[in-house]
């Protein structure tokens, strides 16, 4: 019964070039995100980068509950599963006895700007060496589509039936903005997922990150990717995608925030 | 048979019909099946023969389930490739 | 021979934490253990040895968490309300098998309490604690040479069973100086190769390794707490430490634990010098405890007392153990006070007298 | 009496609110009743599946793991549970949702294209009635009114409207039956 | 009468908690307890009536321990990791004497564990948890019903004893949906004016209220400690709750509380259709324990099975209770595992053989 | 023996005003402060504020752990203490539950910008109507003087022997930063109390944020108080005041950092 | 006796020598005696007649145990005077 | 043989290590010893006390409410453990800190100014030594000699220069008890 193709048929392949394939480190596994989740994308930029970079025998990747909770099932690498909000503590320990490791953190909204914001704040205080890649997706996805810290005013979730309201629930908070004024991080951007080009920006930026960290860089490079979430938005992936864009990006504009310093021993 | 300078592959088993790429795709070449795949999922496929190998809809895919190929002869690549 | 050093407690533990290895330390003030902290700041020097002030308990724990996940000899102490705040992290350290080395420095609760030394976190330390089932091997120094042996002990046993393991001592403990010999102990020699599981980077010819603690089938996650579960045993069944004194002869048995032990100890030799015939049991583990021991002892003594500092914990341990076949009795005191030597003699004189009149009777 | 029965599928097939309307029923028709869902993260990968338990008895446990009768409302559901039916049981399915079609014995197996049977109610979300319709015509539970009494409460009451449409779209599943019967 | 509505475990409780009078809830969102939160986010409006969502499980807490200080009714709710993240809040709020509902939705541990419903947080609930010597009053409901109604009993014991209550539920409790029936309840019946001590400003005629946990020197902090104490053996002595069925005739006790006792029920059943006299007893309070209860009843039954969702974990209880007056014995599943009724019965039969082998030798 | 005066003697005190005394609200027990505490005064002068205004019977105080624990023996009003770090979460509850009375928080520099970080952020970030003071005196002063995340590079504490390296320890945390970024914050200021003016000028902070608060105006008022520690830094209460003067306010430069919006009720 | 436009009166057992007092009067008028208060600290007194009533010292006081007066009259205040 | 002891002043006093020097002393002349601090937010007040225990068995509680010597260094630590010492025990205290001076009875008072005598060896700081010395000429628990030693643990080496003056002030403490006997 196997269906293998459909459509367009090319008897000339061993002419062509393969140019685009799944990368070695990014597992077969099929992946458990909901259909068009950002998160599929992003779990397989940082291993193209890591894989590009030849570092996947000395890179360590943490990632906290919520919805990426089984990146390690996808990410070729060691890694480890933190608790809620620790992520960055957990990065922390392990880079401080292993110097030498590439690290990277990859948290979700409510994971780094809710519960984990105190181990936000000093992990880049304290200016760890580390890759921070932040999900935003405005939403609990894991748990189900709660309100969380950066939800838009007017966004209506599961425990903010009538909308988020300055009044009742606070405002958006900028964690970002927050992050790049501290003397503690190296490099801040924020970019998204939602086009080929977008995804093309944002795995430049993980790559220039990691190559600082290798390259010995001190402080956080710190990514947010303002990513969608269709089942908690209850919008298809398209529109989730057109959301980001006609909304979402007005508010958490896209772009560097705080420029990659130039490395003294070497030029990256 | 594909006339193109592109082409490409769908592991459509995998597919969970989200027609990102079908969005993406600059020559409006894909398409979503009527058909389901052992998932349930309508999937994505090449309906056109003018795909460029631009690799767009490789990128956003979130499944990573599109493989890209692309005529003209370039030097050989290590896998994978860079998209910097 | 080594030399003998006088020493604050809470500084013998972490010098002998560092003559055994230590890597790294990650920890957050708090009375009456911030003396770890600050020997460490001190004294953990040097490459690859790391010592970072956390921005709290939490984010110590967490720390631990991501440290011992790469193999390495790795700690953090605190006192009574900080270790509170680390049952998330410790329950995850357990589940996830880290070995490490946790202090509590316990003090008078509940809540912010006072800084006095209590007994108050025993049923934390033994039971609950964090969320699910899970044990920690729990150490009970009674002296300041004890605070820095059992470190030895704790990160062998740690290492061995991949597990958490914690010195339960209290503030008195952690802040008096007492003369302290450390033992000969190269940490080469006790070193356990942890890169089976660690995750120190991938090498070519493993499969990565991945620190987790969730299954969400309940299936696998049940085979995760089998798998603890028959730990458990094996630690039950081999690492049970305790000391006796003057038990081959006793119609009466004192039972305490740490501090209290010493006090206890004083008041045996005033009851013994008054001719009723006390012996004494100090679990120096309290998981496990010493079970077999107790109900052994149970079948020849007319009473027990089990003396703590606080409103009643271990007690219920040694019932557990003793069950029914002789009568136990509690002394307690709490909020930081510590027993007087005299007050448990007059217990002891109390239950002494009722327990022989009942079995006259 | 007792009667244990899973229904399961995607997020948006109305798995949820079809079982829901059917221990309602129960319940309003005098009988113990448990529905218990599958919670957690569902909302990854979008399946959802809940089981019903309907008893002239104290219910014991909520949580089973086999079944009078599952609901597959498409292939991984029809996957996981198709080995859960007791001997004798039942399995119900949504055809065109599957393609690798059940293949286990001792059961009876009823498969209906009840999305197309929606579509032409010109309301595609009404498919899970008609499934609900054909439950009723494999085992009556409850009856038609019961469940059109239940949906009184389970559906908020903006759509109080859809009552009659629902109601045509338990006929029709109903109907869909019958012919595994006349054979 | 009232009508009987199909809900929800976690909605029916929280609207309980609304009927009770719920005046202020704080939590964070975590399977499988998130829609208590988000029944309160729709249903818990209106003037003076606060639901707000916490940045964390320890802002939540502390959020309450300041809401309850002002003397209304008020409320938090999680599930396991987050419970242990409560810990050093929950401490502070029994030594300070604050009445106030925490809801514990329990799922498989340790660590982040599945989201299945299990019982390992029975120690933690009723023995340790937080740091010192306190006790929370802690409601074991088995049905939606139940979920309900614990909500009023809850409320009402923590005014009248100005104590944290606790409810100790289970993921899947807290899911299903089962008729419920919402009794009648004024709040205004109940209301208890907290006015002498709690913190709403300082009125002219009387000095300041203060709310605190401190006490630096140890003799007063044993004070605090020996009036929590006093508190809580008035608890024990008043508030037991416990389910009994056909135990009259019974010579083997189940013994099982929550979830576990539905399907304990089942096997009982079963038992009996097979002649083996099998009784039920059912903890409805954690603590206070039915200690008195299951002692009576070990005078007068073969054996004793208890059924956890844990590794073991009231058992212990069971023995302290029983004190080697007849045997107990323990079967759990563990990790979010619900055990089977025929599970159970079948180690019924086991122990029953056993142990009336036993008893004839 | 009992020594009441010494010096000056003036026999025509009847003759003159009592222009200025101890505050009622202040109670007279004697404060346990080190000699030359800045806990002290700012103590006093939140009490003169209350006072001053009238809402003794409406405000409540919540003071955490630290220096200031027992803050309650002083204050003669509603408070509460509050577990390390959380005094900002309980303050919530306390205003939440209770909107029409006025609620502060008395918090150290160890409690509001380490360990309780995420309360400080969100507590700013959803805009409760309270007024946070924080005393950064650059150190955890209760428990004997350890290195705390205000602590300025170089500094010699406890914990960091060699004095703060940015490598090891990270950089001082300019919390009120970034708080007054945050939309939540209402008024944002740098105080101390090093000189009868500069206690003159945090006194008038104070009186603005209350009063803002009982006009009903929206957002945190947040005063931080530069102090001294003469204990934990190993100084006579002199040379702290020189210190902060030389050394402290150079980096932590006083001043407002964020004025205090007009109402449209009620001019202030 | 005094002749100077102010005066204060320090509560000296309760004074606890941090000398901030001295510090901040601009008039140079106080000084830290050789005796000590019962707590066995040298405390605080003015020891010259220049008081001008400044209240500075007052408000510097950790210990807030200084009351200062001034010869002019005025208004009757309410206590505490606003330092404003 | 048993002591127990506890000296009590302000912070900057010198107290713990003068407690600490007693002990180490005892410990080097093979005794068992214990030495424990007040500890917690003693910064807060300024006051600081250490008890010693030095002992020829092994020592239970560390911690003690009775003492056989207190020895006071300011005006409220002579409030607080005065009437902690045991009948026939001692107090002695520096006699220039105190205003109030002791008012009970069976024990034996010793007040002298150490402070002063510190001053003419041109170190303030020496006064704990004289204290010390006092101490000593009380009770000879320990010999001068094994202090001498123990200050070479006890401090650190960049103040082992100032050991000779220590040793001064040892003897000057001693000196000053004598009259105390000559009565
Ligand atoms: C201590 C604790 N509290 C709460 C949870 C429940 N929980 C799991 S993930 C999550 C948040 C998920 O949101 P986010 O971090 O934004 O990740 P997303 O799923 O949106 O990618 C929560 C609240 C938990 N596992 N542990
Ligand atoms: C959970 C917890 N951790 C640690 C402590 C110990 N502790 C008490 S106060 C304090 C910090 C004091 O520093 P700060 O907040 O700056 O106040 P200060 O004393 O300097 O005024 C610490 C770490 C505690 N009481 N509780
Ligand atoms: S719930 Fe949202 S964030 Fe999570 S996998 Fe689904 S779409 Fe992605
Ligand atoms: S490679 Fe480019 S042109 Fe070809 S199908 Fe994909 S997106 Fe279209
Ligand atoms: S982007 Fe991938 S998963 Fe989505 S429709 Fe296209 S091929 Fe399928
Ligand atoms: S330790 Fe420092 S902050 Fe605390 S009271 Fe003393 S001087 Fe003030
Ligand atoms: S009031 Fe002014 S002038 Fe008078 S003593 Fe005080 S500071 Fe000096
Ligand atoms: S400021 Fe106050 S405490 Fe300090 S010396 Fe002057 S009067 Fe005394
Ligand atoms: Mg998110
Ligand atoms: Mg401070």
């Amino acid at each position: 019964m196997s269906i293998s193709q459909e459509g367009i048929h090319c008897n000339y392949l061993n002419e062509m070039d393969l140019v685009w394939d799944r990368p070695d480190t990014f597992t077969d596994t099929t992946l458990h995100y909901c259909p068009g989740c950002g998160h599929s994308v992003i779990n397989r930029l940082i291993m193209e980068s890591v894989q590009e970079l030849n570092i996947e025998e000395k890179t360590i990747g943490v990632a906290p509950v919520g919805c990426s909770v089984f990146a390690y099932h996808y990410m070729f690498i060691d890694m480890q599963e933190a608790a809620h909000g620790r992520a960055s503590a957990v990065a922390t320990g392990i880079k401080r006895i292993l110097p030498d490791r590439i690290v990277f953190s990859y948290q979700g909204d409510g994971d780094l700007a809710a519960i984990g914001t105190a181990e936000t704040i000093h992990t880049v205080n304290r200016g760890e060496n580390i890759l921070m890649l932040f999900i935003n997706n405005g939403i609990y996805g894991m748990t189900g589509g709660q309100m969380s810290p950066t939800t838009l005013k007017g966004s209506i979730t599961s425990t903010s039936p009538d909308g988020r309201d300055y009044n009742q629930h606070g405002y958006p908070l900028d964690i970002t903005k927050i992050i790049a004024q501290m003397p503690g991080s190296a490099y801040v951007t924020r970019q998204s997922v939602d086009s080929a080009n977008a995804v093309r920006k944002t795995k430049k930026a993980m790559m220039k990150s990691l190559k600082y960290q290798m390259d010995g860089g001190r402080g956080v490079c710190f990514i947010e990717i303002v990513s969608n979430c269709p089942s908690g938005w209850k919008m298809t992936p398209t529109e989730s995608n057109e959301w980001l864009r006609n909304e979402i990006f007005n508010h958490y504009e896209l772009g560097d925030i705080k420029q990659l310093p130039k490395l003294k021993t070497n030029e990256i | 048979m594909t006339k193109s300078s592109g082409h490409i592959i769908i592991n459509i088993q995998k597919c969970k019909g989200c027609e990102l790429c079908i969005i993406e795709c600059p020559q409006n070449g894909m398409a979503l099946s009527s058909n389901i795949n052992q998932n349930g999922y309508h999937y994505a496929y090449l309906a056109e023969d003018i795909c460029t190998g631009c690799t767009n809809c490789a990128l956003i895919c979130p499944e990573a389930i599109i493989k890209v190929y692309r005529k003209k002869k370039s030097k050989i690549l290590k896998q994978p490739v860079s998209t910097l | 021979m080594n030399k003998k050093i006088l020493m604050k407690g809470n500084e013998a533990l972490a010098e002998a934490a560092i003559r055994a290895g230590l890597k790294g330390y990650f920890g957050y003030p708090i009375t009456p253990q911030s003396e770890i902290l600050e020997y460490l700041s001190r004294h953990l020097v040097g490459s690859n040895r790391v010592f970072l002030q956390a921005e709290s308990e939490v984010a110590a724990i967490n720390m631990v968490y991501g440290a011992a996940g790469c193999g390495e000899r790795v700690m953090t102490s605190t006192s009574s309300p900080g270790f509170s705040l680390m049952q998330e992290g410790i329950s995850y350290i357990a589940c996830a098998e880290l070995p490490c080395l946790l202090v509590n420095v316990v003090r008078g609760g509940p809540g912010l309490g006072t800084i006095q030394p209590s007994q108050g976190d025993y049923f934390q330390a033994v039971k609950g604690g964090g969320h699910g089932d899970y044990k920690l091997l729990v150490y009970a120094p009674n002296s300041v040479q004890e605070m820095a042996d059992f470190v030895y002990k704790g990160f062998d046993a740690a290492d061995k069973y991949r597990t958490p393991v914690l010195i339960l001592t209290d503030g008195a403990l952690g802040q008096m100086m007492e003369p302290v010999v450390f033992p000969d102990y190269n940490p080469d020699n006790h070193y356990t190769n942890h890169s089976a599981w660690a995750t120190r980077g991938k090498s070519k010819n493993r499969d990565p390794n991945v620190i987790t603690t969730l299954n969400l089938e309940a299936d696998a996650m049940e085979k995760t707490n089998i798998h603890l579960q028959a730990k458990y045993k094996s630690i039950m069944e081999n690492e049970v430490m305790f000391e006796t004194i003057e038990t081959e002869d006793a119609d009466f048995l004192l039972i305490a634990f740490g501090l209290t032990s010493r006090i206890a100890h004083k008041a045996l030799e005033m009851a013994r010098e008054n001719n009723i015939k006390v012996g004494l049991l100090r679990p120096q583990t309290l998981f496990p405890f010493p079970t077999q021991a107790i109900a052994e002892l149970a079948e020849n003594v007319q009473a027990i007392l089990t003396i703590e500092m606080n409103a009643g914990q271990m007690v219920e341990d040694v019932r557990l153990a003793v069950n029914g076949r002789t009568p136990v009795y509690f002394y307690g005191r709490m909020g930081g006070v510590i027993p007087q030597p005299n007050e448990i003699y007059q217990k002891i004189k109390d239950v002494y007298h009722s327990s022989s009149k009942q079995i006259s009777e | 009496m007792k009667f244990e029965i899973i229904i399961a599928g995607f997020g948006g097939q109305g798995v949820l609110s079809m079982g829901m309307s059917l221990a309602y029923a129960a319940m309003i028709e005098g009988k113990e009743v448990s529905w218990m869902p599958s919670y957690g993260p569902e909302m990854r990968g979008g399946t959802a599946n809940c089981n019903i338990i309907i008893s002239s008895k104290p219910i014991s446990s909520p949580i089973i793991n086999t079944f009078d009768l599952v609901v597959a409302l498409n292939q991984p559901s029809l996957n996981k549970f198709e080995k859960q039916i007791r001997d004798g049981g039942y399995l119900l399915y949504e055809k065109d949702q599957i393609i690798n079609p059940p293949t286990i014995t001792q059961i009876s197996i009823f498969g209906i294209s009840a999305t197309k049977e929606a579509v032409k109610l010109e309301n595609k979300k009404a498919m899970n009635m008609v499934m609900l319709g054909a439950v009723l015509a494999i085992e009556p539970i409850v009856s038609v009114g019961s469940i059109l009494k239940a949906l009184e409460k389970v559906l908020p009451s903006r759509h109080h409207h859809l009552i009659p449409l629902n109601k045509k779209a338990l006929l029709m599943g109903q109907k869909l039956i019958q012919p595994f019967f006349g054979n």
